[in-house]
C-alpha cells in the first residue's frame, strides 16, 4: 500500500508528459506552441487536482492548495502596489517618484493630506514591534470611524427611507365593485385576486418579518405569533432563494467541464 | 492614551463625515477617506504578506506536517511577487500595465489563478446537492416549510414542473409550478428579503452609531463593550 | 356669339387674377418663414441650489412658436456673456499645464523637445510681461517661468468679478449650449477647479440670454440678456433634510435609552440560539479533545459583520483559554487578523492565561476568495475541528465551507449579513444568525446596558417602520398618498 | 421528450437506475454516501455535455405571451429591440436576443435595433452575424431592419424618444441620416412601434423600459433578462410587462416552441436548450436526493418508534 501513493505519482507525471506532448504535436488536431500546450496541460491538471478534493483530501489537492494561496496573496499585493502606491500615492507626494513611474505628477494644495494615510499605514507597521503595538490602534479608529460615519447616513438614506417608501403598496388592485369582483373571481396568475393575494403576502410577510427581529420584547401572545409568521417568511425565502441558485451552480460547474472536454481534451465543441 | 486615542479618533473622523453630508463643500470628503484606506490597506499587505512566509518558514523549519507544500506556496508568492513587481516579460517601459498580456504575471494568472479559483466554486455545484440532501427533511415545520419551497422553485426550473401540472384549468393557473414558483419569488421571497434588509439597515445604523459613540470597542482589542 | 366672347374673357381675366392673387399668397409665405420665430420669454438664471457653487441654473418661458404658433423653433441656445479676461484665464491655463508638463523631461535634449521649448517660451513672452532669466539651466528656467505663469493665472482669477462687473465693454457673448424644442430650462454646471477648463468662477456677475433657433441657423429669435447673476456654494443641503432629521431623531433614541440603562432599568434581550450554542460547543472540543476553528468572514476590519464578529471571537477566545482548547483562526484580511490577534489576546489576559497565547493562532492566509476557502477547507479535513463558527461577511463560499465543515463532522455556527448567503448557512449549519441577529449577538454578549440601550433604540426605530408603513398604505387609499412619498423623497 | 440516441437512452438509463437503487436502499434506511452524490452531479453534467442531451421545453404563459404576440403581429409592423447587456450576462441573454430576433425576422416584422449599454452594440453585432447574416442574408439593412447603435444617458434616451426618435438618433449607426431610412418612415417616437422588446439585466433595462416608455405610450412592452433579476420584474406581469424570457429556461423554452411551429428553422443553433441539457437532468437528481433523503428521514424515524 505504501508504494501505491508512489505508482500514482508516476502515473499522473506519465499523463501530465503525455497530455502536453500531445497537445504540443497538434496530437488533438490543433497545432500549440510548446509553451501554450504546458499551459493547458497545467490549468487542467490545477482543475482536476482541486476536483479530487471531493473523493478525499489528497497530495494533489495539497499542491494545488497551496500553489493558489501563494500566487494569490503575491497576486493582490502586486495589484495594491501599482494601483494604489504607484497609481494614487507617488502622483500626490513626490514629483520624482511620479517622474521614476512615469505617472503625472499631481501638485495640489491639499496634497499633504497625504500625509495622514502614509503616518497611519506606518504606525500600523508598529505592531511588528514588540513595544509599539499599540500604537496599530490608531489606524484602526481611523477606519473604522470613517466607515462607521460613511453607513451611519447612507444606510438611513438607502435601506430604510427607500424600503419604507417602497412597502407602499395598496392591497386591492383595480377595484370595481364586489359584483365585478366575486363575479369573475380566479386564481389565473396576474389576476386581480392574486395580485391582492401577492400586496397581502409583501405587506404581511415585511410585518411579520421585523417584527421576528424585534429583539428586546419577549416573543409571547400575539406578537409571538406574528414573529412565528415571521419565521416562516424567512423560511420560505431562504429555501426559495437556494432552489433558485443551483441553476446558477451547474452553470459552474457545465463552465468547467466544457473546459477540460474542449480546451484540453478537444473532444466537444 | 492607548485606549482614549483611538477612540477620541474613531468618534471625530465618524462625527464630520456625518457632517459633511449635509454640507455640500464637505461632500467629497468621504471618497478622499476611503482612498486613504486603499493607501493604508497596501501598508497592511506587507503584514499580511510577512504573516504569510513567517507561518511557512516556520512550518518548514520546525518540519511540521505537510512541510514541503509549504515549499510550494513559498516558490508560488516569491514568483508571482518577482513577476508583477518588476513587470517581468511586459510589453513597453515601466508605465506598462501591470497585467499586460504577455507577461509572466498575465500568464500566471490566467493560467494557475484562474483555474483553481473557478473550478473551486464550480464545486459549489456538488456541494449543493449534496446540502440539499442531507438538510432538506421535514424534521419540523420550519424545516418543511423551507423544504417544500426550494421543492417547488426546483421543480419549476425544469421543464416536468410544466409538465406536472398541464392539466390544470386557466382559472387556477397560479398553482400550475412554474407560476407558483414565480409567485413564489416574486412575493413572500420579496418580503422576507425586504423584512431582512430593514433589519439590517438599521442594525448597520446602530452599530455606526455605537462606534462613533465609543460605546462598542471590541474591534480595538476590548471584549465586549 | 359676343356674349360667349365676353363670358371667356372674363374666365381668362378671373384666372390671371386667381393667378395673380396665389403668387402674392407664396411671396407672403416665404416671407413668413423667414421672419424669426417669437423668441422665449421670462428669461430667469438663479445659483444652483444645493450644490458647491460653480452652476448657474437659466430658465424660460417658451417661444410661442414653439409647438404652438408657426411651429418653427427647433430648440434653443444658451449665451453667456463672457469679458475678454475668461479668454485669458483660459490661455494662462493652457501654458500653465503645458509648462507643468515639460517640467519632468527637461533632461530631455532631443530637437523635438527643444522644439516645445521654444515655443513654450514664444507663448510665454505673449503673455507674461515679466520675462524670466533664460540660463543655460532649463529646470531653474522651467521653474521660474511655471511661478510667474502662477502668478499671473490667480491675479487673472482675481480679476474676474471686477471684469464681469464690467458688462458689457470689452467682452463678447459665448455660446454654452443647445437644448431641443419644449425644454425650458438649462444647468450652466462648470468645474470647481479654476485649473479645469470648464471652469465657472463664484461671485461673478454673469448674463445670460436665449436664442431661439429655426431650422435656418441665420433665422432666431433673441431674448434681452437677463443679469447679473452670480454663483455660489450653499452651506447647508436642503435636498437631505429627510435624513438629517432621521439621523436626529435614532441618535436621540439611542442616547435616550443608553441613559435610561445606565440607571440601571432591567432590559430584556430574548436569546439567541446561536449565541447560546456557542458555550456548549466550545465543551464539547474540549471533551473531543478537538480545535475550534472560527472564521471571521471576507469582510475589512471596518465591515459591521466583522466588528460584531470580534466580539463573538473575543467572547470564544475566553471560553477557550478557561477550557485549555486549540483556537484556529484563519484570516483573508491583513488588518482583519491584526485586530483579531488583539482580541484574542486580550481575552487570554482576561482569562487569566496570557501566556497560553500564541502568536500562530490567528494567522493570515490569502486576500483571494478562493484561495481563502481552499486553504480553510485544507485545515477542516486535517484538523477535524470540533465546532466550526463562522461570523461576519460571507460571499460564494459560504456554503464551500459549511459543507465541508459538515463533512469534518463539526457542530457549525454561523452568523451574516449577506442576504444572499443566509439560506445556505440556514441549510449546512447547526445554528445561525440571520442578519441583524449578528449585530444583537455583541450587545447580547456583552450583557451591558448600553449596549442593550442601543438595541432598544434598534427596536423603536423598525416600530417606527412598520407604523409608517401603515400609514403609507391608508395613505395610498386616501388620494393623500403623495404626502408619505413626499415625506420620504431624498433628492440627490 | 428526449430526441431519441442511443447514447442518451443509455445515461439516463444508468442516471435512472441509479436513483432508484438508491431509493431502494434508502427503505431499508441506509444513508448515501456523499461521494455517490458527487459522482450523480458528475455524470448528469458530463454526460449531456458529451451526448449532448435536449428536452423539449412547453413555454409557460409568460415566454408563450411574448411568442404569440410576435407570431400575431401583421407583415410589416415595427418591433424596437433593445439590446442592454454586456458579455457577462451574454451566455444567459444572447440565446434569447437571437431567437426573438429570428422570430421578428421570419415573420417578416421590420425590426429597429438600438442600444442602452455601449456593451450592448457588441452583443447586438454577435446577434447579426448569428441569425440576421447567416440565416437571413437577403434581408436589407434601412428597409427590413435598421441599426441605431449606442445612445449614451440610459432613462435620459429614453426620456426624449418617448416622443422624438430623431431627436435621439438623427442618424443610424452607419450614418445614413434618419430621413432617408425607409423602415423609418412614419416612426416619430416610441409610440409608432408595435412592440418594444428589451433584452439586458441591470439597470438601464426592462423596468427602465416599462417606467419610461411602456406606461406613458402604451406601446406592449417585454423582455428577457438574467435569471437574478427575474424575480423583480414578475410584478409588472401581465399589466405593465406582456412577456418575460426569464434566464437561461425562458431562453430554452422559446427556443423550442419556436421551433417547434416553425419547422423551417428545425437545424437553428439552439444554445439555450443544449444549456437546459446538464441543468435540468442535474435538477432531476438533486429533486431525487432530497425525495431519498425524506425516505431516509421517514423510515429511521419509524425504526427508532418502533424500537
Amino acid at each position: 500500500m505504501k508504494n501505491l501513493k508512489w505508482f500514482v505519482l508516476a502515473a499522473v507525471c506519465i499523463l501530465f508528459a503525455v497530455s502536453w506532448f500531445a497537445k504540443a504535436s497538434g496530437g488533438d488536431g490543433v497545432d500549440n506552441s510548446v509553451l501554450d500546450a504546458f499551459l493547458v496541460t497545467l490549468a487542467a491538471f490545477l482543475t482536476l487536482a482541486i476536483m479530487s478534493f471531493l473523493y478525499q483530501d489528497n497530495p494533489y489537492y495539497k499542491f494545488a492548495e497551496h500553489l493558489f494561496v501563494g500566487v494569490s496573496a503575491a497576486y493582490w499585493m502586486c495589484l495594491g502596489f501599482w494601483s494604489t502606491v504607484v497609481g494614487n500615492l507617488f502622483p500626490r507626494i513626490s514629483e520624482g517618484l511620479s517622474n521614476f513611474f512615469l505617472v503625472p505628477y499631481q501638485p495640489g494644495p491639499l496634497n499633504f493630506f497625504f500625509a495622514i494615510p502614509i503616518i497611519l499605514g506606518i504606525l500600523l507597521l508598529m505592531r511588528l514591534s514588540p513595544k509599539g503595538g499599540w500604537l496599530s490602534r490608531w489606524p484602526l479608529a481611523f477606519i473604522v470611524g470613517t466607515t462607521a460615519g460613511l453607513n451611519f447616513v447612507r444606510y438611513l438614506r438607502s435601506d430604510f427611507v427607500k424600503q419604507i417608501s417602497s412597502t407602499f403598496v395598496p392591497l386591492v388592485v383595480d377595484w370595481q365593485g364586489f359584483g365585478h369582483f366575486f363575479s369573475n373571481i380566479s386564481l389565473t396568475a396576474g389576476g386581480p385576486l392574486v395580485m391582492m393575494l401577492t400586496n397581502l403576502v409583501i405587506f404581511i410577510g415585511v410585518f411579520c418579518g421585523i417584527v421576528y427581529f424585534f429583539f428586546s420584547k419577549e416573543h409571547t401572545g400575539v406578537f409571538g405569533k406574528a414573529s412565528r409568521v415571521g419565521i416562516w417568511i424567512l423560511m420560505i425565502t431562504f429555501g426559495a432563494s437556494f432552489g433558485y441558485t443551483v441553476m446558477g451552480r451547474i452553470s459552474l460547474l457545465v463552465g468547467r467541464l466544457t473546459f477540460l472536454f474542449t480546451d484540453w481534451l478537444g473532444i466537444i465543441g | 492614551m492607548r485606549r482614549e486615542v483611538p477612540l477620541i479618533i474613531t468618534i471625530l473622523v465618524g462625527t464630520v463625515l456625518i457632517i459633511s453630508v449635509f454640507i455640500p463643500p464637505l461632500e467629497s470628503l468621504g471618497e478622499s477617506f476611503t482612498l486613504f484606506f486603499d493607501i493604508i490597506a497596501v501598508f497592511a499587505f506587507f503584514l499580511g504578506g510577512g504573516n504569510l512566509v513567517r507561518v511557512h518558514v516556520l512550518k518548514l523549519a520546525k518540519k511540521k506536517r505537510d512541510w514541503p507544500f509549504s515549499i510550494v506556496t513559498l516558490v508560488g508568492f516569491g514568483v508571482m511577487l518577482a513577476a508583477g513587481l518588476f513587470k517581468i516579460g511586459n510589453p513597453g517601459d515601466i508605465a506598462a500595465s501591470v497585467t499586460a498580456e504577455g507577461s509572466l504575471f498575465n500568464m500566471i494568472y490566467r493560467n494557475v489563478f484562474v483555474p483553481l479559483g473557478s473550478t473551486m466554486y464550480a464545486l459549489l455545484a456538488f456541494f449543493v446537492a449534496s446540502a440539499s440532501y442531507r438538510a432538506f427533511r421535514a424534521k419540523n415545520r420550519e424545516a418543511t416549510i423551507l423544504l417544500v419551497a426550494a421543492f417547488i422553485i426546483l421543480l419549476g426550473s425544469t421543464p416536468f414542473g410544466a409538465w406536472l401540472t398541464i392539466w390544470m384549468p386557466e382559472s387556477m393557473s397560479i398553482l400550475e409550478i412554474p407560476n407558483l414558483a414565480v409567485w413564489i419569488m416574486s412575493s413572500p421571497n420579496m418580503a422576507g428579503q425586504r423584512a431582512i434588509m430593514i433589519g439590517i439597515g438599521l442594525g448597520v445604523v446602530s452599530m455606526s452609531l455605537r462606534l462613533i459613540l465609543g460605546i462598542e470597542r471590541s474591534y480595538l482589542g476590548e471584549d465586549g463593550a | 356669339m359676343r356674349y360667349v366672347l365676353r363670358c371667356v374673357l372674363v374666365a381668362a381675366l378671373l384666372i390671371c387674377g386667381t393667378a395673380y392673387a396665389q403668387t402674392e399668397d407664396m411671396v407672403e409665405d416665404t416671407v413668413m418663414t423667414a421672419m424669426a420665430p417669437a423668441p422665449a420669454t421670462n428669461v430667469n438664471a438663479f445659483d444652483t441650489d444645493n450644490d458647491h457653487g460653480h452652476s448657474v441654473t437659466v430658465t424660460w418661458d417658451l417661444s410661442v412658436d414653439d409647438g404652438g404658433g408657426t411651429g418653427a423653433v427647433t430648440g434653443y441656445e444658451i449665451h453667456r456673456w463672457s469679458p475678454a479676461e475668461m479668454v485669458t484665464l483660459d490661455s494662462l491655463r493652457g501654458l500653465l499645464s503645458a509648462v507643468e508638463a515639460e517640467l519632468p523631461n527637461v533632461a530631455d535634449s532631443s530637437a523635438e523637445a527643444n522644439l516645445r521649448r521654444d515655443s513654450l517660451r514664444l507663448r510665454y513672452a505673449a503673455l507674461i510681461a515679466t520675462s524670466v532669466a533664460v540660463g543655460d539651466d532649463l529646470d531653474t528656467e522651467m521653474k521660474a517661468r511655471r511661478a510667474a505663469v502662477k502668478e499671473a493665472f490667480l491675479a487673472a482669477l482675481d480679476g474676474l468679478p471686477a471684469a464681469h462687473a464690467r458688462y458689457p465693454e470689452n467682452g463678447n457673448w459665448q455660446l454654452l449650449g443647445k437644448v431641443a424644442a419644449g425644454v425650458s430650462t438649462y444647468s450652466d454646471a462648470g468645474g470647481k477647479e479654476p485649473t479645469a477648463s470648464s471652469f465657472i468662477p463664484d461671485y461673478c456677475g454673469f448674463h445670460y440670454k436665449v436664442h431661439a433657433l429655426t431650422a435656418d441657423e441665420t433665422v432666431y429669435g433673441e431674448t434681452a440678456p437677463f443679469g447679473p447673476v452670480e454663483c455660489y456654494g450653499q452651506w447647508f443641503n436642503t435636498g437631505r433634510v429627510p435624513v438629517l432629521l432621521a439621523v436626529l431623531i435614532f441618535g436621540a433614541l439611542t442616547i435616550i435609552f443608553v441613559s435610561i440603562a445606565r440607571r440601571g432599568a432591567d432590559l430584556y434581550v430574548r436569546p439567541l440560539a446561536g449565541i447560546e450554542a456557542v458555550d456548549d460547543a466550545i465543551g464539547r472540543a474540549t471533551e473531543m479533545g478537538r480545535p475550534i476553528l472560527y472564521v471571521l468572514g471576507l469582510g475589512t476590519a471596518a465591515d459591521v459583520a466583522t466588528i460584531a464578529s470580534f466580539t463573538i471571537l473575543g467572547r470564544v477566545a475566553k471560553r477557550v483559554a478557561e477550557y485549555q482548547t486549540a483556537l484556529i483562526v484563519p484570516t483573508y484580511e491583513p488588518i482583519v487578523m491584526t485586530v483579531a490577534q488583539e482580541v484574542v489576546k486580550s481575552s487570554y489576559l482576561d482569562a487569566g492565561r496570557p501566556d497560553d497565547y500564541k502568536d500562530d493562532t490567528v494567522f493570515f492566509v490569502t486576500q483571494s476568495q478562493f484561495a481563502y476557502v481552499a486553504a480553510v477547507n485544507g485545515i477542516m479535513l486535517r484538523e477535524l475541528p470540533a465546532t466550526c463558527v463562522y461570523m461576519g461577511k460571507f460571499f460564494a463560499e459560504s456554503l464551500l465551507l459549511a459543507e465541508t465543515g459538515a463533512l469534518a463532522g463539526s457542530i457549525q455556527i454561523a452568523g451574516t449579513d449577506e442576504i444572499a448567503q443566509i439560506p445556505f448557512f440556514i441549510v449546512a449549519c447547526d445554528y445561525t444568525l440571520i442578519g441583524e441577529e449578528l449585530y444583537a449577538a455583541s450587545a447580547y454578549l456583552g450583557r451591558e446596558p448600553i449596549l442593550l440601550g442601543s438595541l432598544k433604540a434598534q427596536d423603536y426605530a423598525k416600530a417606527a417602520v412598520v407604523v409608517f408603513a401603515l400609514a403609507g398604505l391608508l395613505a395610498s387609499y386616501a388620494s393623500w398618498g403623495h404626502v408619505f412619498t413626499d415625506l420620504f423623497k431624498v433628492t440627490n | 421528450m428526449v430526441h431519441n440516441n442511443v447514447g442518451v437512452i443509455i445515461t439516463l438509463l444508468v442516471i435512472a437506475g441509479g436513483l432508484v437503487w438508491l431509493l431502494v436502499r434508502s427503505f431499508r434506511g441506509k444513508e448515501i454516501d456523499r461521494r455517490v452524490i458527487f459522482l450523480f452531479i458528475m455524470v448528469s453534467v458530463a454526460a449531456p455535455l458529451l451526448a449532448t442531451i435536449t428536452f423539449k421545453f412547453t413555454a409557460t404563459p409568460i415566454v408563450e405571451a411574448l411568442y404569440d404576440k410576435i407570431e400575431a403581429l401583421p407583415e410589416g409592423s415595427t418591433v424596437l429591440l433593445s439590446f442592454d447587456f454586456d458579455p457577462a450576462m451574454a451566455p444567459e441573454v444572447q440565446p434569447m436576443a437571437n431567437v426573438v430576433t429570428r422570430h421578428c425576422l421570419e415573420k417578416n416584422i421590420k425590426i429597429v435595433f438600438m442600444c442602452l449599454w455601449a456593451t450592448g452594440q457588441g452583443q447586438l453585432e454577435i446577434t447579426l452575424d448569428q441569425v440576421l447574416r447567416r440565416d437571413f442574408a437577403h434581408k436589407i439593412d434601412g428597409v427590413d431592419y435598421v441599426n441605431m447603435g449606442y445612445k449614451a444617458g440610459n432613462e435620459g434616451v429614453l426620456n426624449v424618444i418617448v416622443t422624438d426618435f430623431e431627436k435621439m438618433f438623427p442618424t443610424d449607426v452607419n450614418t445614413t441620416p434618419y430621413g432617408d431610412i425607409e423602415i423609418l418612415q412614419g416612426v416619430n417616437s416610441c409610440k409608432d412601434m408595435d412592440l418594444i422588446v428589451s433584452f439586458g439585466g441591470g439597470r438601464p433595462g426592462i423596468k427602465e423600459w416599462i417606467l419610461f416608455v411602456g406606461d406613458p405610450t402604451g406601446v406592449p412592452s417585454a423582455g428577457g433578462v438574467a435569471a437574478v433579476v427575474a424575480p423583480q420584474l414578475y410584478p409588472y406581469y401581465p399589466r405593465q410587462l406582456m412577456g418575460l424570457l426569464g434566464g437561461i429556461k425562458g431562453a430554452a423554452e422559446y427556443e423550442s416552441h419556436f421551433r417547434e411551429r416553425h419547422p423551417n428553422h428545425a437545424d437553428m443553433d439552439t444554445p439555450a436548450i443544449i444549456m437546459m441539457g446538464p441543468q435540468t437532468i442535474a435538477h432531476i437528481v438533486i429533486i431525487a436526493f432530497i425525495i431519498i433523503g425524506n425516505v431516509l428521514f421517514f423510515m429511521n424515524r419509524r425504526r427508532g418508534a418502533r424500537s
